[in-house]
């Protein structure tokens, strides 16, 4: 007996000082997150793309660099994933949508799942990208859009809204395929057609004032 | 000492068959909730379903969606309210309320959205119930939904048509938007007088309140898309706003 | 629209009468199964068992008279019992505990559910017992019985103790024949365990001390 | 992205059913852990421990067959087995509690970890009983222990108190070797020193009475 | 001792006649004050001001009538107006913002307290209308102006939101001369710069659409 | 609008100025409360009842000073009494508790609510002392009462249970004779069986192993 | 013991008071702010902003003779500033707010830290303005510019929501420098973006309809 | 264009400076505030850790047990308590307390529940930090705890008291539990007129709660040895209840 419970001491003592290293890494990955979202929020401001996208290369490499620690400390914890995975849900969310913002601003396309796990260096098999996670991390970019266009008008860029509006829309149409719960995800799918209608009225002010009229045609080909 | 004991574990044989009977009676019960259960979550994942379905609408698919919709919903019907009216009849309406009340929201809900898109019009209790009757066999009593749980399922429905509504303006049907919005406004002020009748109404009075807001949420956006329409009523020299611009779109 | 819900407004307008009329039965039996409570309490003062059957059996008329009155008022609504039994419920279940507990001082044993609705006026057809609200009443009842045993002991009469175990623990064992749903039966059925390990401590109370010895086989046939 | 979010739908859909699946053999464990608490609770009214034994042995082996169950449910999902650890904690714990008792009437000694794992057909290495589930356990048998003892000397086992005091202090003495966080298990460990108080009273009652002395050295070799 | 509390029983029992009554009388106040609720929505219908007076003006009365019949329950009373204070707040507070909202419909004024009392028929030095009551009423009734405005301007009435605009900053700068305690009140009327906000943002859309400008300053005259 | 809002303004603000002034007489109260209360514990560690009253009794004279106090700031406004009356129930009903535990140590008898009155030198036509607070402040002396009893039974005083009982059932018997809303003193009624079945309990503990059985008769006499 | 405790008594006694000290200045210091706010509101109905100051100097000056007041009482407790720092925190937050915005109107610039100081007459060696105070009071002013901005479009200054951009850009700007902590003043940042959103959708309200081109004046040819 | 939006991306150049001054403040306090929690955690940790070993006690092994639990403390006060003031001076006790207080708790905890067992007295505040000063160098102003956090340590000390006297019971020291009964009751009637005085005392109402319940489990197990021993006075003929009776037996 005696044995027994000396080996439960050790066992509780570690398990303790798993979630301890967790939390370090993601404090850490926390930090990281808002480096890149401070550079992405230069888009606002009519920053090229080509240089956001150069500020946040590093940053998104030390965020990769920290999924690998997260995946070493759970190797040494076979099927204890989902036993910790709320320590790190919320900021997998935000690494997401930053990712796919900027995957959107690069190539006008959606960021995949499979190209997300890559971007992070997550293997599926092992420790893997959860799926509702970034489904949010996808709702949490669509709440963006709205202001990017806003802010791209303002500077000049009419084209913009009509862009983003058949993203918007692609992507809207898209969630509708599925069925969700009643849970946080469906709350956030909801709150996307908000978005879809603010981007909508921007591209009727633009199209009102013939101002969008001469690039639709050409630019579409290429984008669509 | 010895027989002392034994009576212990030898139980009153009069009590012995007075629980025995009693045991029969919660087992009947029990089966038969659980069975309840199980169908009446049939009932709100495909009556979910429905909903789901209605909502993948847009400007020109109209006619295809709302029937794939309306044929979900026969089978739902069908398959699943089915299973509950042969569980359900006499007093089981009321004593196992609680079992079914939310399924037979959700499928209220899921029938009065499909009607209101199609006609424009709310689905009355008693028609819902008439296709109920067709259901079970003659000689039972058949299930009928009461007011409580349709109203509980209208006031959900409203919910529903303010997500519609936000769609459709964003498709550029801003008519049928304001339709909506006077439908949801006469169901809100019709409820708003029945909900304090209702038997137990703090259910009903949470969801008066999301109502008001998908009431709210409604004007708001017909307002944005009114002043919008009207900023250029002068240029154009008309007084119908030119709707037309609205909407997304034809990317086709 | 207007037509059908001036109909619902009707039929929940009645409802509501109906609910009203209720409540005013169900406040005069509250007060009536006070009055009996509060004879009932005195056994515990040792108070002879035929002075407190007496003294609450006007006021067990009464409730048997109010119990009637819902009948009749539910005669307008048939089917409609479980619609409004949430209204009477607790006061039910209060009353069977009371007479459940005179019965068995009188006799030493269960009151039966048809006895129960005997001596409410009640018929199953028409407005009966329902059977939870007779098996939470028998709960209640016995979470007074290690109270009574108590104050038995104390006032001398040794004997108590095991003739409420044997009556406790048949009890418990007829609970435990049914197969309870997480509910507030069960709740209160998993309370019994308290009452039966309280009622078991004291018979060893005064078995260990020899208290318990010589009276028991005898009187046993005599009982009250 | 359709094929994507047609994936998504299909996985979506699917991990609800997983927990469906789990709840319903939670349920039937439930019934059966119920049978087995039933036909234990009969060592209150001394029944022999072999009969009790063997009445339990049927309803062990289906709990037995459950858990087999509920690992093959988890082996589609490999590392989720703490995505759904929580829909059969509860469970699993009365299970233990059960064992334990059982196990301790059959030897007198501890029902060990992996002793348990193996009563229940587990395997650590792929769906293992969770410590802290296995010390949450022992905490609940040692709260039956004082009743047991109670009724024990009722019927004239004297020298019962002796053995339990003699376990009970031992089990509590290894708890005490746990650094405990401030949670359940350090709750229910909190309350199992009442047991061990109860337990020496009624010790304490047999040895003044001069009832425990004869037997206690004789049957010390055997036990401990 | 019974001596005293059989005083008691009769000071609690008639206490608890008065609250009855009081009840009674409140749950009639409640439904007329739904009625004129009911009708009031209309206005966002745009349906006549002067036909929903019209509609009102009867449930106002029967509401009149019920205030005289809580004042003749308090006469029985003096000096407890406070005690049973708490029983009719609520509903009285929903009357005024009825009352007041239907007056500025007429009036383009603010109800005074004096002119709300007097619909009420109620006489300050016997059965008054508290002020906090009364204010609380102006803070629910501005909680419904943004909605009213949105709609006006929907059904083509630019003017509207100037009117209101002027109305609620007039009447916000009033209730600031107030020095609130932390309590219901100050809540409220923190709540009114959200209306204020709103409305603002209003007028605003249609100032900068050019829809508000033509009929602003002649109309002034007329109102103020 | 701007005078009546200046009216308002000097409302307010003087029933401000009450509250302040109520305030600071309260807080005064609960501190002498405290001292009170804290010199009253010290029956538990078995100090005689007459060093204890003597030690109490200035505070108590501080006590009915504050009372007078706030009589006095209630003059000024006659028929607000229950406006502020919350602001010092919670204080009142303590020194109801304490003064009649106090009273029951003294003289084995109840408090009566007009001597309560005398020793704050309350007038009930003026500024009486609310009988619900006073019934309030009887239940909260009633939760001292188990936990004097176990400490005095400690230090070897085993008569104590007996008279407690016999005052217990007692003022249980009168409590029960009112009908109470239900309310704050219908709960905390409702805890008083509570201690009424410690009591009993301890009673039983002594009475069982022959400790209380000799001075019974004779001291009856003396105190009832 | 009881010497320790005394003492202790003591030491809280005067910390208690200290602390009624406070309390009474900053509930002179709430109602001054009010007032400041009260005028400063004024501007949102477009009264110049000299008048707005004129009618703020006085109030402000009330404001530094209460701060003086506060450091005397500090003054007495060396070291202990942060021990009842939280008893005007609040208040301090509102004044920082009223004065940055009343600066920004007057100077078009931020409120320095040490400006804010010397303004409120404090000093940083002795009794300082916390620096996370100052921070959240300009969370609060950015609280206000929406308003403002849509105000002075709606009063047809169209060049204002230009300037409050830029302005609030550039603190948005300042603020990411800050690595926050997960506290009320990150949560007041994070409510920042949203009055940054609404100032661009103003911004592009007027752009959009070339109301903000012809009046740019000198600082326009440096900016758009 | 161009030139048209790079205004924007440059921040005004004061305003930069004056936030670099507080981004360095704000970096240098949450870098003191993250090594404040550290050593807390560590403190706290192993304040525990004493506290269980304290309860390891018996009747036979006290004197081996209390000298390893001194040990124990002794090393978190030169190990960990002394990183802590290291850390903290002059203003930071105050406004860090948030960071330290649960730490400081506990360790007056673990340091006044070790000397109880010792003497039976109560560890003061004072010389609590005196022991602290000898940690610092001469030259800051040295960690010295407050009133506050020594008295909310105190509080949760009953609760270990308790569970010490209903264990001592169950080893027969009789006496000794109520020892602990006097000093907690001493403890709770002191902490009773106090507790209304402290600066947030919503934490320490709470624990008066748990505290007073702390005592009436240590009285009921104090009655319960008690009427037990009292009933054979008599039969044994002895005025002394005979405790030798009570507590776990030699089964060495
Ligand atoms: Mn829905
Ligand atoms: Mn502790």
């Amino acid at each position: 007996m005696e044995k027994q419970f000396e080996d439960f001491r050790h066992q509780l003592d570690e398990s303790g000082s798993v979630r301890e290293r967790i939390r370090s890494v993601v404090m850490e990955m926390e930090a990281a997150a808002r480096l890149v979202h401070s550079s992405l929020l230069l888009v606002h401001q009519s920053l090229p793309v080509l240089e956001v996208l150069e500020k946040t290369k590093l940053q998104i490499e030390v965020i990769k660099g920290l999924f690998g620690r997260l995946a070493e400390i759970l190797r040494e914890r076979p099927d204890q994933y989902y036993r910790y995975h709320g320590d790190w849900r919320s900021e997998t969310q935000t690494v997401v949508s930053l990712l796919a913002f900027l995957h959107w601003l690069e190539t006008g396309s959606l960021l995949m799942h499979t190209e997300a796990e890559k971007k992070l260096g997550l293997d599926s098999s092992e420790f893997g990208l959860d799926i509702e996670d970034y489904l949010i991390g996808l709702c949490f970019m669509s709440n963006e859009l709205p202001r990017y266009v806003v802010n791209q008008v303002t500077a000049g860029d009419y084209d913009c809204p009509r862009k983003v509006l058949k993203f918007l829309t692609d992507l809207h149409a898209a969630f509708r395929m599925l069925n969700l719960r009643n849970d946080f995800l469906r709350k956030k799918f909801d709150g996307m057609k908000y978005d879809l209608r603010r981007v909508e009225e921007v591209y009727y002010d633009v199209k009102i004032r013939g101002l969008a009229s001469t690039e639709s045609t050409q630019d579409e080909t290429a984008q669509a | 000492a010895g027989s002392a004991k034994k009576p212990k574990t030898m139980m009153d044989s009069a009590m012995k068959e007075e629980f025995a009977k009693h045991a029969d009676y919660l087992n009947a019960l029990n089966d038969k909730r659980e069975r309840v259960v199980k169908a009446s979550r049939d009932v709100t994942m495909n009556s979910k379903k429905v909903i789901f379905q209605v909502h993948r609408i847009s400007k020109h698919n109209k006619e295809e969606v709302l029937s794939k919709a309306e044929n979900d919903l026969a089978s739902v019907t069908d398959q699943y309210m089915s299973r509950l009216v042969k569980e359900l009849q006499g007093t089981d309406f009321w004593k196992l309320r609680r079992a079914y009340t939310f399924a037979v929201q959700e499928y209220v809900e899921a029938a009065t959205f499909c009607r209101f898109c199609k006609t424009g019009t709310l689905l009355n209790l008693a028609e819902i119930n008439a296709s109920l009757l067709a259901l079970s066999d003659k000689d039972v009593e058949p299930l009928q939904i009461n007011v409580l749980d349709y109203l509980l399922g209208v006031a959900d429905l409203t919910g529903e048509l303010m997500r519609l509504a936000i769609g459709r303006i964003s498709d550029g049907e801003v008519e049928y938007a304001e339709q909506i919005c006077k439908f949801v406004r006469d169901i809100y002020r019709e409820l708003t007088l029945l909900e304090p009748m209702m038997d137990d109404n703090i259910e009903m009075k949470k969801k008066m309140e999301t109502m008001l807001q998908s009431v709210v949420k409604i004007e708001n956006a017909c307002f944005g898309v009114h002043v919008r329409g009207s900023e250029y009523i002068p240029l154009l020299g008309s007084s119908d706003p030119d709707y037309s611009f609205l909407g997304v779109p034809d990317f086709e």
